[in-house]
């Protein structure tokens, strides 16, 4: 069973909340409703013929008029690797967790909260990843602009080279 | 000490009266002496582990100093007595000032029973094991002093750790001697050596199967009480940093590894007197060792050969091994070395009353354990042997690099 | 018999094991350290024992630099940065080419996008220094013309590898002496073709 | 909650609460870890980390493509190799390259001389770990060997920057199979036989490290475990073999899984010796490639200035800490929108997070140090 095939068997069986196939170049996606992420990602995982037991990584996106995040799955009977996307709202991104479904998501989505921004609603243990605690914005996203001083530390540093 | 002393004096003429100035003034120069020797020993053996130790990992070691690097441990000297002796800002100060000298003083006053040879010793106390398990437990106490004062997590543990791990050896270890004990009938280490015999199955570690099961207990449990791996949880790097003496700098620090260098002497030469036959010279009576000097010298050099073996076979198990894990230490010191030794007391005492009967069993049973230790030797030649030929590198014997 | 028999394997085992182990550590008391005594007492300079593709320190060789810029653009982290004028007499010089040693990450792009390898990776490693701004390589002097493409150039005027990043580097212990920018020769000053470094 | 909550909480509390790292030897790079700790046993031992962060994947959308492949070479310093593998796979399905055989052989010797010399530090440093300091200069004397063989190749003993999209970037030099044949004879079964003895099958290792954080099957797939960590837990899974790429599919290897070798299935000893096993695996496959090496180009024809269409993919291979994807959203200009870098220090220090409750202080090193952790990876 190939991706597409995938895709639309979850077509048939969430029929209002899966979208066409989209996206071009060699990995394809599907839109899923962000309300209906939780659902579907639990049908993936429990459904015997499927068995995506591996969620590979959780990726945000930030396309300027919105935030998209990525859930990449493998499954390790089929082989094969899907990925799902959710449309956010750019200024306000909020999603439901799936750190209850894989607790793997648990790291990525805290890393992905840290980086764009996205709240993963019913997430335990919400706290930046990778940044520090008191860091301000979310450095991914394409409106980031870098404070010139952190704790009055310069981020930035005079280049060695001049222009003469 | 006392014998020279008494010597000095006659050839001196100096008058009965003044008796007891000249076994102070001799005494004060053993001391010097003993102390020196200690200190030479520690020092060159932190030089002299890492060569070996870098010769194991294929790499070559300190070989800068001096010729071939033998003086590094001056050079470490050096720097430590030059290098500011920090106390943390939060720590206990007196007592952190105070930690190391436990430590130092314990290994050092073993010196005193420690002979050299068969009359170069401090004081031939009648109790001297008990002496010895007495005055080694103060550094327990230095140990716990230096990790609680520190005022560090890490240090506490260590500190914390090194109680645990070494008052529960000393049981082992002061059970092991006793089986030893049991047939020599003396808690002097001169005696005992007096007792053994200068040829390898007249030593005690061969004299009965319990004592050879001891040697093994107490060489392991005087490992455990001396923090050497595969017993190291005290100052286990990789868990704890550097364990108990994580915060201290300088001549402080240098004091601890000092004492933990030192510690391998004492180790090796409390081995060579009790199991390993000491200053005896095969085929010659500790009678006529004591009167002649040239006798005494060579019994020394044994003495000390047999104590360099000993040392090394430490290093070797030091870079070889990895730690225990705390729980296991423990285990395996209470629910094995215990009873084992418990055992082996009981066992000992039948068995040196059914030597008296017939003494040929003793004879039979001394060449047997012998030919066991030989078995044991073979056993690691072959593996040897077999490590060698199935490793293309060749074997290569020039040591200096 | 069955639980006391294993338990004596065990011990067994056990002891085996370690003295496997103390075996093989015994075993290579007596073979050759791996180890060379960094920097002397190896009888060559070690960066004659470095393979020949490593990538050591970026130099330039001016004889061959055409003055393209191509490593400039290459360059992922703008580590380099080369500078044509026109002098007084009409001709396009090359007045700078300074590589930052301190930030460069010695990928190799620059070598690779290079036309006449000009810029090169060297043997060279050694660059510890008390001030980071002597890390920065200065490779013109003065005024060079640039090489082009058709002239026929001499293989003796380049440079072996290594020699110039080595003299270049050679003083990096003495004080930081400010750079001074390369001005093109004004019209008294007569061009040259070999620009020394 | 934040940090200082936690810190506070345990402090008011019964527990000791130690501060492991950044700097401490066993948490190797700059790791940190809060550990709650009632005397020896940890409660909770909460990662912070992020020390390492460089913004990898920001960098990423400012650089060219072919610009960015030195900057892979710094997602894990142990394993650079992979990281260039990963990534220029990922942009040449974007780019529907062709890349000629000869490049693929030599992308997995590159790659399979990357993960012997990856493995050897994680099962040295893990005997270092538990005390025994020997085997891992044992393992850094062959990673040494293998370093002169990439410096070689490429020019690089840490950071490779040796693939090019489309191909690698230079082809063998001279005598170099024959020092990599030369090295393979010592190695298998030489080396792996000797370090077994060495430390390997040792009584005390084996204890320190049998029934030490157990993570079955379930579990591991649940925290998204990759690679040798997976594959100790007994779960069969290999992106070499079940996903392949590159020219894998025409060469014999097994995949060694963990069954509970002296303890129970995925303990720390069967991530030990599932890494031991697949490094003979590995010398397996480069006698292989060696053997089968076809002549032809090293590079396909690549456009000077690359710019993919629009378009995402994802390019994963298993790297020596397991699936190392990179998930590339490009749209069409010279840099890219978006790149994800999937690691698998990234879940493994997850699994730790869950798996320290009621290990000892010593264990939470040897869980450390069997899951093989590299902390540029993880924070990236």
């Amino acid at each position: 069973m190939n991706g597409e095939a995938i895709y639309e068997q979850l077509r048939d069986r969430f029929p209002d909340k899966v979208s066409e196939t989209r996206g071009q170049g060699p990995l394809k996606c599907v839109y899923v409703k962000p309300e209906a992420i939780e659902e579907v990602l639990i049908a993936l995982r429990d459904q015997e013929t499927l068995g995506f037991r591996h969620l590979s990584f959780i990726s945000g996106i930030d396309l300027k008029e919105a935030i998209e995040v990525a859930y990449g799955l493998i499954s390790y009977s089929l082989k094969v690797l899907i990925l799902l996307k959710v449309t956010l709202d750019h200024e306000n991104p909020t999603v439901r967790t799936v750190s209850h479904i894989f607790s793997a998501a648990n790291w990525h989505e805290r890393e992905t909260f840290d980086l764009f921004g996205v709240k993963f609603e019913g997430h335990p243990d919400l706290r930046r990843l990778l940044l520090p605690e008191d860091w301000k914005g979310h450095p991914l996203r394409k409106d980031y602009k870098e404070e010139p001083f952190y704790h009055e530390m310069p981020t930035t540093r005079e280049p060695l080279l001049g222009r003469s | 000490m006392n014998v020279y002393a008494q010597t000095l004096m006659e050839w001196l003429k100096v008058p009965e009266a003044y008796l007891v100035y000249v076994r102070i003034g001799v005494f004060f120069v053993y001391a010097l002496v003993a102390l020196t020797f200690g200190a030479l020993f520690a020092g060159v053996t932190s030089w002299y582990e890492r060569r070996v130790a870098a010769r194991m990992q294929s790499r070559i070691g300190p070989n800068r100093v001096g010729p071939q690097g033998i003086l590094q441990w001056l050079c470490d000297g050096v720097k430590c007595f030059l290098k500011e002796d920090l106390v943390p800002k939060e720590a206990d100060r007196p007592l952190f000032r105070l930690a190391p000298y436990p430590v130092f003083i314990g290994i050092v006053s073993t010196f005193v029973v420690l002979p050299f040879s068969a009359t170069v010793v401090g004081s031939d106390l009648n109790v001297g094991l008990v002496y010895l398990i007495a005055i080694t437990a103060l550094v327990v106490a230095g140990i716990l002093m230096a990790g609680w004062s520190s005022n560090s997590k890490w240090t506490l543990l260590g500190g914390v750790r090194s109680a645990a791990q070494m008052v529960s050896y000393e049981i082992p270890l002061a059970l092991s001697l006793l089986v030893v004990v049991v047939p020599a009938g003396t808690l002097s280490l001169q005696g005992l050596i007096r007792f053994q015999g200068g040829a390898p199955w007249n030593w005690l570690v061969f004299q009965s199967p319990m004592t050879f099961v001891a040697f093994f207990l107490f060489f392991t449990s005087a490992l455990a009480e001396g923090n050497r791996t595969p017993f190291d949880l005290p100052e286990a790097e990789s868990e704890l940093v550097a364990g108990y003496n994580t915060e201290y700098s300088g001549l402080r620090f240098l004091f601890f590894f000092f004492a933990e260098w030192m510690n391998l002497y004492v180790i090796g030469a409390i081995v060579t007197a009790v199991f390993l036959g000491g200053w005896r010279i095969p085929g010659v009576a500790w009678q006529r060792q004591a009167g002649s000097p040239l006798l005494e010298l060579v019994g020394f050099a044994l003495y000390l050969a047999k104590s360099l073996v000993v040392v090394n076979v430490i290093i070797w198990l030091r870079w070889t091994l990895p730690r225990l894990r705390i729980d296991q230490l423990m285990k395996m010191c209470w629910k094995y070395f215990v009873p084992i030794g418990m055992v082996s007391i009981v066992l000992s005492m039948l068995f040196t009353a059914l030597v008296t009967a017939v003494p040929l069993l003793g004879r039979i049973t001394s060449i047997g354990l012998l030919v066991l230790g030989g078995l044991i030797g073979a056993a690691l030649l072959r593996r040897t042997a077999y490590a060698f030929s199935s490793f293309p590198d060749k074997p290569y014997f020039k040591w200096m690099v | 018999m069955g639980s006391f028999g294993k338990y004596f394997r065990n011990i067994r085992n056990s002891a085996g094991s370690i003295l496997d182990g103390m075996a093989v550590t015994l075993s290579w008391m007596f073979r050759r350290p791996y180890t060379i005594q960094y920097p002397d007492r190896i009888g060559r300079p070690v960066q004659d024992l470095i393979a020949p593709r490593f990538r050591g320190l970026l130099e330039v060789a001016l004889p061959l630099c055409t003055g393209c810029q191509l490593c400039q653009r290459t360059c992922p982290i703008e580590v380099i940065l080369v500078e044509v004028k026109k002098g007084a007499d009409g001709n396009r010089y090359l007045t700078r080419f300074d590589i930052d040693v301190s930030k460069c990450m010695v990928c190799g792009l620059c070598a690779e996008a290079c036309p006449t390898g000009a810029i090169r990776h060297t043997r060279e490693f050694e660059m510890s220094c008390d001030d980071i701004r002597k890390l920065v390589l200065h490779y013109v002097t003065e005024p060079v013309l640039p090489y082009k493409p058709s002239a026929r150039i001499d293989a003796a005027a380049v440079p072996p590898v290594g020699s110039i990043v080595k003299r270049l580097t050679r003083d990096r212990h003495a004080p930081y002496v400010p750079y001074v920018p390369v001005e093109p020769p004004s019209a008294e000053a007569p061009p040259t073709r070999e620009g020394k470094p | 909650m934040n940090l200082q909550d936690i810190i506070v909480e345990a402090e008011g509390g019964q527990q000791m609460l130690l501060n492991m790292g950044p700097q401490h030897p066993s948490t190797h790079g700059v790791i940190r870890f809060l550990v709650k700790a009632d005397g020896e046993v940890i409660s909770e031992a909460i990662p912070v980390v992020g020390y390492l962060h460089r913004g990898i994947e920001k960098i990423a959308e400012s650089m060219p493509y072919a610009g960015f492949i030195p900057f892979t070479d710094r997602v894990d310093y142990l394993a650079a190799m992979f990281c260039n593998h990963a990534f220029v796979t990922a942009v040449e399905k974007l780019l529907g390259l062709e890349v000629p055989r000869r490049a693929e052989y030599l992308r997995v010797i590159a790659d399979e001389m990357n993960r012997i010399a990856s493995h050897l530090i994680a099962v040295g440093s893990m005997a270092m770990d538990i005390g025994a300091y020997t085997p891992f200069l044992h393992g850094i004397r062959e990673r040494e060997i293998i370093n002169d063989l990439t410096e070689m190749l490429c020019g690089g003993r840490l950071t490779y920057n040796y693939m090019r999209i489309g191909g690698v970037s230079r082809d063998l030099p001279d005598g170099f199979l024959k020092r990599l044949k030369g090295f393979l004879d010592r190695f298998d079964p030489g080396f792996i036989n000797e370090f077994n003895r060495l430390i390997g099958g040792n009584e005390i290792l084996v204890r320190r490290c049998a029934h030490v954080a157990t993570i079955g099957a379930d579990e591991a797939m649940d925290m998204g475990l990759a690679g040798p960590n997976l594959r100790a837990s007994g779960v069969s899974w290999d992106l070499r073999r079940d996903m392949p790429y590159s020219c894998y599919p025409d060469l014999e290897f097994d995949v060694p899984v963990g069954r509970g070798f002296r303890g129970s299935l995925g303990d720390s000893y069967d991530r030990f010796m599932v890494r031991i096993l697949e490094m003979s695996q590995s010398a397996r496959l480069l006698r292989q490639a060696i053997e089968k090496l076809p002549d032809g180009d090293i590079q396909a024809k690549a456009p000077r200035k690359i710019k993919p269409p629009a378009g995402e993919s994802y390019g994963a291979v298993e790297s020596a800490r397991g699936e190392l994807g990179f998930y590339l959203v490009s749209d069409g200009g010279e840099t890219p929108l978006r790149l994800k870098i999937r690691t698998g220090s990234f879940s493994a220090m997850w699994a730790i997070h869950r798996k320290s409750a009621g290990c000892m202080l010593a264990d939470l090193v040897v869980l450390l140090a069997s899951a093989d952790i590299v902390a540029p990876e993880i924070d990236r």
